[in-house]
């Protein structure tokens, strides 16, 4: 069965062609299917993309390199569902580019942060984790609240994601810095357009520092949503199964 | 006897165009560098006006007033070698070697010891643990991959690199991709995809630089004076191939503007979550294990001075590894909201896998067999020989960690760092540093190395630190497993998250000890190696012979 | 390619190889469908190792008893550790994650121990094969020692040497048969015992043998039983000792372990070459002792000629020191032929200087201190191991709360392990601050100085909410540093833990 | 440059006839353990796949012939685990409350259930760390509108504030400025006496203290300390629900406030509604 080998081994090209070959196949039959077939995002009510201000903590938090020590993923499995919350849907992260699932657990799962902890602890734990948790091995971040947040580009960066998929409306991009400040005083003027575009998102000064718009405010504001966002009193397991 | 083939020379074409490439190149680094709003991506745009300036300055150089020959000097067999860029690869080896491994302890010692963070943004564990990821695999291992690559190609195809400026395009482009990569993780410039972390525009570099790669290497293949292509080609081939692609698709994104670092990923959440895991899984099968071999069927066999064991088995395994390899990316996602039958495919696979990968493992040491007095004296070999029983044991571990029972406990623990470093430290390390001994001598012309016991030393340094690092994490990552789903006599959990963090105290010390003597181990290295360059102790300088005509 | 050479069984001599003629050019084409191209992989050619007798099959078969009497029989020690906790001397209680040897008990955040033993293990294993080579794989590891067993059970039903050799040829009929089948079945036994010894370590013995014999054990006890029978029939029945020279890595390792001083069982070619048959009153002079009996390739159970020198086939098992010796006596010549030695011996022998046994030298001290180090440290460890473990959680939400009169209230959840076997009460003190009140959920009794205090069962784990106010005007900073000091109250154990009091920002 | 196959003497086996750089091959074959193992491994993978979901199809994929899922193999260990644990809520219903804190099992098994419904019921309003927000109340503090025993929880809890429920809580403070009981600076007077209940720093203005007395005694009390009877909170304490500002206290006294708790005695059953009580108890306010 092997007399034909010495093709491959006496042409470089033949060899080129048939390791392309052979590599190409279990790519294109694992991921191609998640694109076409239907159940591979479950049906969900609740879900909407980031608001300008969380986009802008995620990229902080991507920034920082979080993902390295914290996943976004609860397994379904039954110890993590009694720790964590309800195990992580896909379509929980179909607005996420690049998907911040993670790999390693040195700090806890952050799928379901969101409203957990009040924004206080947040202040003090990125300022210092061990002033509120003395076991822990986290870096401090106070320069997060030190640095102004910088959202110069974020109009640019809804546009990109509205390119590669994310159903932000040319208004929302149009609006991004408006509704990124919006989002940090309830009773700003741009406060009620910006709650039309994106129900049912937390709006108050999240870093404690009214005065200033800092990087604290943006990642605070992203912990305190993930996972808040999918309804899950009418979410049917049986009909998503997958 | 082959011909003595020409001496080499570079056409004055090649010479134009490449520097009118890399003028383009500082003329789009000037435009980022006016328009960008982000201090980093403009350090960035001056690194690579510099870089590309002193590229044009090096073309103009070379061959310039010898009638555009290159200097160098005939083999014994005929044929003018390109051993030049290899040293430099060899240096840069050690270097970014060491580099790596500091790296890595220093995080390791941040985990045990919070307080070495200094909250700063630049020395947080967040943006130095990518750091210590790229500088071992891609600037260590990508220079020992590409610098034995040109060597191994060269002999065994007895024929020079194909180019003159291609080969030195690699390297040098090589190390602009690594320095512009760690300087950006610093900088806070990353997509988070892990091992994929450089940003759209450094991609775009190591995608032109990857595809001269694989044309260098097409192109000797081609030039050979060899019937058969020599299986340590196949796999550094299919390794060149495969990485061309996974980076290509798995870097897919949409930049912010041409002018901004940050881009937002093709693809969405599920999606790219396998995508990345097809391309994190593959960067270890292709990179660290197919590169690597290609590395044991050429060493292996010629410091022991064997035949390879099984042509037969070579070819089996070949084609199985680099098919079945591409499958097991999902097991890298099981339990998560990835879709239950693309789990079962990669675990099943995984399993599948286990043989192919083994297939090496026995080429390697069977090889040895007739050459077992030699493990005794000569400690370069050992230190193969080791890698290759490290490689046999990851690749049984981590089929086992495949499987989804197994999996739920290991996963997110601290057992994939101990069973990703047997891979690394073990097999890829120990197998570079056998091939950097090998390679050190030849290069340099010197009848053996500096000194033998210096790498006896350094081989007993590192195992202990290996084993310190394996059993540490080992027993951490089964720990924490345990822990985490460890439940009361009511059925509720018995420990809360920050209990286990506080137990991983120990495990992060003893790891982190492991790596100090790792270290320790690898300075020896360069020491011994610097000095049998410098042609010191029993590195006598061999005199050339006259090549035959 | 060309036919493969032919192997009588006991053949050491390479056969002359069959050579295309040098001067008609070889066409690259192949038989196609050749039978031996046909044959993909290359069948394992059975060993038929002989019984041997000697100093070395004697230890062997004691090392062998020892270590398979203390496999199959040290779950059924019992040890008493009062009520309610098993009494089985070795357990692995998965259920419960908890270890239990002997008097020493391991809670899963102590597994460090394990980490220590793995690394006392390993730097073992260096030690003794760097002094006595690979002594690990020629008495003691489970591979050799079953294989040993299933070839006692093959000898018992299928003769020795040549006797198996003559019925492996032999046609099938009713007495192979039935020697084969008797073999297997006792293989299956073997097997059968092995799994299920292994199972018991997991389970308390007693209740799982009745469990098993009704029928009526887990399932997964169940399927690790057949796991580990399978296994153990597939490797020591029929893989053998290709185990040891493909699969296993240690053998590579230990091979690099080894150097010149390292004691391995060699064939001595200074006193053996040249070799040669021998007939009763012929001289001795200028010829080696090896009378070419092949006595010592009959006995090896990895189907391999030692005087080729060192082979990784080789598993050092000395049974062909033992062949050797018998026949070194029936020809009246000394002992020792093949024996243990070292590198450094044929040196120094070349030299006219005495043999010598180098075992101390720099790098077994270094692992023998090494050892004694981390031994030190895990002795220490486990006199020193606290019967109390305390874990303190400070409430995260809210941070703190502000009470009426206007005190702050910090919330915490003090987690008590208490690890001995009796009942224990303990008291809980606060350190760091001047004033202060504390409430403890669920608990009314105190100590005389006001301490509140709390009990936990033997063996187990108490969580319990205590709440610390401090008036307003104690309150220095958003931030002070306190210690949560919890003592048993009828020992010396002591645990003391630091967390911190936040108040609002001042 | 292709030499002749050569037999080598170690392996006796033969060598391909190729040689690379002074590197031959030999031509061994296979080892047999090595192949059956592999072909063993797929044997395997193909009836895991037969019995697992595997393999994308156009519209679906395989199923497996034992229809599992992780997520209904999770979904059914945790009900299994619910349903463990009802022999607990059993013994919470027939045990009264008291009983119920003094025993450690019991307790740890009401907080760990009470704290879960906690979570999903009442976080929204009192937030998840039961310290509330402006116009919910703060359940960690010492400071109870309607008592704060574990009684007075359990009630308030069972029947609500202002709720359908026909025994519910209710107070009813009048809106003194819509209802014309008061004017604006009667108002805004009493509000500055309000404040200096609990801030000797604050001076109540002339005839504050007459308007508290005919107006506000009634239910505050004489001393201001409330009465929990009625539901009026003590209001000489550090805690404000709405906000302890003159603007807000103005608010509050012109137009009254009327928040509203719903019932809980239809929605949870019995044991949920009395871990709650015993979590909420044990948040560190509890009498």
């Amino acid at each position: 069965m092997l007399f034909k080998h010495e093709n491959f081994e006496k042409n470089s090209i033949f060899l080129v062609v048939g390791i392309l070959i052979v590599i190409a196949i279990g790519g294109i039959i694992e991921i191609s299917p998640l694109f076409y077939l239907q159940n591979t995002i479950e049906k969900v009510k609740g879900m909407r993309p980031y608001t300008p201000l969380e986009l802008a903590g995620r990229n902080i938090f991507i920034r920082e390199g979080c993902y390295l020590c914290h996943s976004q993923m609860i397994r379904s499995t039954r110890d993590e569902v009694e720790r964590y919350g309800h195990y992580s849907l896909a379509a929980e992260s179909m607005y996420d580019h690049p998907f911040q699932w993670g790999s390693e657990r040195t700090g806890p799962d952050l799928a379901r942060v969101g409203k957990k902890y009040s924004d206080s602890w947040h202040q003090e734990h990125m300022h210092d984790p061990r002033a509120v948790v003395p076991e822990s091995v986290m870096p401090g971040y106070p320069f997060l609240a030190k640095n102004d947040l910088d959202y110069r580009m974020i109009g640019a960066d809804l546009l990109a994601n509205q390119r590669v998929g994310v159903p932000y409306t040319d208004e929302e991009i149009k609006y991004a810095a408006a509704d990124l400040k919006a989002q940090l005083d309830e009773d700003s003027d741009g406060y009620d357009a910006f709650i039309k575009r994106y129900p049912g998102a937390q709006v108050r000064d999240f870093d404690g520092n009214p005065k200033k718009i800092s990087e604290l405010d943006a990642v605070i504001a992203y912990l305190q949503m993930l996972g808040t966002l999918v309804d899950f009193s009418i979410y049917n397991d049986a009909e998503n199964d997958r | 006897m082959t011909k003595l083939s020409s001496p080499p020379a570079v056409s004055g074409l090649a010479k134009g165009l490449t520097s009118l490439c890399l003028g383009v190149g500082v003329l789009l680094a000037l435009f980022i560098v006016a328009r960008t709003t982000s201090s980093a991506m403009a350090f960035h745009g001056y690194i690579m006006i510099i870089a590309f300036t002193l590229g044009i300055v090096a073309i103009i150089n070379l061959g310039f007033g010898k009638g555009g020959h290159i200097t160098a000097e005939a083999s014994p067999a005929g044929v003018y070698y390109n051993d030049a860029v290899i040293k430099a690869g060899v240096i840069a080896s050690a270097f970014w070697g060491i580099a790596a491994f500091l790296a890595g302890i220093f995080i390791a010692w941040q985990l045990a010891f919070p307080v070495l963070d200094f909250d700063l943004p630049w020395t947080n564990f967040g943006r130095l643990r990518p750091l210590h990821t790229s500088a071992a695999i891609f600037a260590f291992g990508g220079n020992v991959l590409i610098a034995t690559s040109f060597y191994v190609v060269q002999r065994t195809c007895k024929a020079r690199l194909a180019g003159e400026i291609a080969p030195w395009f690699v390297f040098w482009g090589y190390q602009l991709f690594i320095v512009l990569a760690a300087t950006g993780y610093l900088l806070g410039i990353t997509q988070s995809k892990e091992y994929a972390e450089p940003e759209w525009y450094v991609d775009i570099w190591l995608t032109i630089v990857w595809v001269v790669y694989l044309l260098v290497f097409l192109g000797t293949l081609m030039r050979r004076k060899e019937p058969h292509i020599y299986v340590a080609n196949w796999f550094y081939l299919a390794f060149i191939i495969t990485i061309a692609m996974l980076h290509l698709i798995n870097n897919l994104a949409v930049p912010v503007s041409f002018a901004e670092p940050k881009s937002y990923s093709l693809f969405p959440g599920v999606q790219d979550a396998l995508v990345q895991w097809w391309y994190g899984h593959n960067a270890v099968g292709f990179f660290l294990t197919a590169g690597f071999l290609g590395i044991m069927y050429y060493f292996i066999p010629k410091r022991a001075e064997r035949p390879v064991y099984s042509y037969r088995l070579s070819i089996v395994h070949f084609w199985s590894l680099i098919f079945i390899y591409i499958w097991a990316g999902p097991h890298h996602l099981l339990y998560t909201a990835l879709p239950e039958w693309t789990q079962t495919l990669g675990m099943t696979f995984s399993i599948i896998l286990w043989m192919p990968s083994w297939g090496g493992m026995i080429n390697g040491l069977m090889t040895l067999s007739g050459a077992w007095d030699k493990l005794r004296t000569d400690p370069v070999l050992k230190m193969m020989m080791v890698s290759v029983a490290f490689y046999g044991m990851s690749t049984f571990e981590g089929p086992m960690m495949a499987i989804k029972a197994v999996n739920g406990l290991s996963h997110y623990t601290n057992w994939t760092i101990g069973h990703v470093h047997s891979g690394t430290l073990g097999w890829v390390s120990y197998v570079s540093f056998g091939a950097l001994y090998c390679l050190v001598p030849w290069l340099w012309k010197r009848k053996e190395l500096y000194s033998i016991k210096l790498v006896n030393i350094h081989f007993w340094i590192s195992t202990v630190g290996i084993v310190l690092y394996i059993t540490s994490m080992w027993v951490a990552g089964i720990m924490q497993g345990l822990m985490w789903r460890a439940y009361d006599s009511l059925g509720f959990l018995k420990y809360s998250f920050v209990e286990t963090v506080e137990a991983m105290h120990p495990y992060y010390i003893i790891r982190a000890t492991g790596g100090v003597l790792f270290l320790l181990g690898a300075l020896i290295m360069v020491y011994n190696l610097w000095k049998t360059a410098r042609g010191a102790g029993a590195a006598v300088p061999i005199t050339q012979a006259v090549p035959a005509e | 390619m060309a036919t493969e050479p032919n192997e009588s069984d006991i053949s050491g001599q390479d056969l002359p190889p069959v050579v295309p003629h040098k001067h008609v050019e070889r066409a690259d084409v192949e038989a196609v469908n050749k039978a031996a191209n046909r044959s993909l992989y290359a069948a394992q050619k059975k060993i038929h190792p002989k019984r041997a007798k000697g100093t070395f099959r004697t230890i062997k078969w004691w090392v062998m008893i020892v270590t398979l009497g203390i496999y199959y029989f040290s779950p059924w020690i019992r040890w008493d550790r009062g009520p309610g906790i098993p009494d089985q001397a070795i357990l692995v209680d998965i259920a419960h994650s908890r270890f239990y040897f002997f008097f020493i008990e391991i809670w899963p955040q102590e597994v460090y121990y394990i980490t220590g033993l793995l690394i006392l293990s390993a730097i073992g294993l260096f030690l003794v094969t760097s002094t006595l080579g690979r002594i690990w794989c020629g008495y003691t590891c489970p591979q050799t020692v079953w294989v040993d067993l299933f070839l006692v059970a093959e000898r018992f039903f299928e003769g020795d040497r040549n006797a198996r050799i003559k019925l492996d040829k032999a046609k099938w009929s009713l007495s192979k048969l039935a020697k084969r089948t008797a073999k297997h079945v006792t293989w299956l036994i073997i097997s059968v015992l092995t799994g299920g010894a292994w199972v018991f370590y997991m389970n308390d013995a007693p209740t799982l043998m009745h469990q098993l014999l009704a029928f009526d054990a887990p399932l997964t006890t169940w399927f690790w039983i057949l796991v580990l029978t399978c296994t153990t029939y597939l490797l020591g029945g029929f893989a053998r000792e290709q185990v040891c020279t493909y699969m296993c890595p240690w053998p590579r390792i230990q091979g690099v372990m080894m150097d010149e001083d390292t004691l391995a069982v060699m064939y001595r070619y200074d006193r053996g070459e040249p070799r040669g048959p021998h007939k009763k009153n012929e001289s001795w002079d200028n010829r080696g002792d090896c009378i070419d009996c092949r006595q010592c390739m009959v006995v090896c159970p990895m189907g391999i000629d030692i005087r080729d020198g060192m082979q990784l086939e080789c598993i050092q098992c000395s049974l062909c020191i033992d062949a050797c010796d018998a026949v070194m006596e029936k020809i009246d010549r000394p002992r020792g032929l093949i024996a243990y030695d070292s590198l450094t011996n044929f040196d120094r022998r070349a030299q006219g200087k005495p043999e010598k046994r180098h075992i101390v030298r720099p790098r077994t001290l270094l692992y023998t201190m090494f050892m004694i180090i981390v031994g030190g440290i895990m002795l220490y460890g486990l006199m020193h191991r606290s019967t109390l473990e305390v874990n303190v959680l400070r409430d995260r939400n809210p941070l703190f709360v502000q009470l009426s009169s206007g005190d702050i209230r910090n919330g915490y959840t003090v987690k008590i392990l208490n690890k001995t076997h009796d009942i224990h009460t303990y008291s809980l003190a606060i350190s760091g601050l001047s004033s202060y009140k504390i409430k403890v959920e669920g608990v009314t009794e105190k100590t005389a100085d006001g301490k509140p205090v709390i009990r936990v069962e033997r063996d187990q784990l108490r969580a319990v909410k205590i709440y610390i106010s401090v008036p307003k005007a104690e309150i220095s900073g958003d931030s002070m540093d306190i210690s949560i000091i919890v003592r048993e109250l009828a020992g010396k154990a002591v645990s003391r833990n630091d967390t911190t009091f936040k108040g609002p920002k001042m | 440059m292709s030499t002749e196959p050569e037999f080598d003497k170690h392996s006796k086996t033969y060598t391909t006839g190729h040689e690379w750089d002074g590197i031959k091959e030999l031509n061994t074959p296979l080892p047999r353990w090595w192949l059956w193992t592999y072909i063993a491994c797929i044997v395997w993978a193909v009836g895991y796949w037969i019995l697992m979901p595997a393999w994308p199809l156009v519209s679906s994929y395989s199923k497996g012939v034992l229809g599992y899922s992780q997520r209904d193999a999770v979904a059914a260990e945790l009900k299994d685990t619910r349903n463990s644990r009802n022999v607990f809520a059993q013994k919470l219903l027939s045990s009264n409350l008291e009983t119920i804190e003094a025993t450690p099992k019991l307790m740890e098994f009401a907080l760990a259930s009470g704290r879960a419904a906690f979570g999903d019921n009442c976080a929204g309003c009192h937030g998840s760390g039961a310290s509330g927000s402006k116009g919910y109340p703060n359940l960690n503090d010492d400071d109870w509108l309607w008592g704060g025993t574990l009684e007075d929880i359990h009630h308030t809890i069972t029947v609500g504030v202002r709720s359908s429920d026909d025994d519910t809580r209710e107070s009813d403070m009048p809106a003194f400025l819509t209802d014309e009981i008061l004017t604006k600076d009667q108002i805004s007077d009493v509000a500055t006496y309000v404040m200096s209940l609990s801030d000797p720093a604050i001076k109540a203005p002339a005839g504050s203290a007459e308007i508290f007395q005919d107006n506000c005694a009634a239910c505050h009390g004489e001393d201001a300390h409330g009465n929990r009877d009625v539901g009026a909170p003590n209001l000489t304490d550090a805690i404000w629900l709405y906000g302890g500002d003159h603007k807000t206290i103005t608010t509050t006294i012109s137009y009254s406030r009327r928040g509203v708790m719903p019932t809980w005695a239809g929605r949870l059953d019995k044991a949920t509604i009395r871990s709650l009580a015993i979590y909420v108890h044990a948040l560190g306010g509890g009498e």
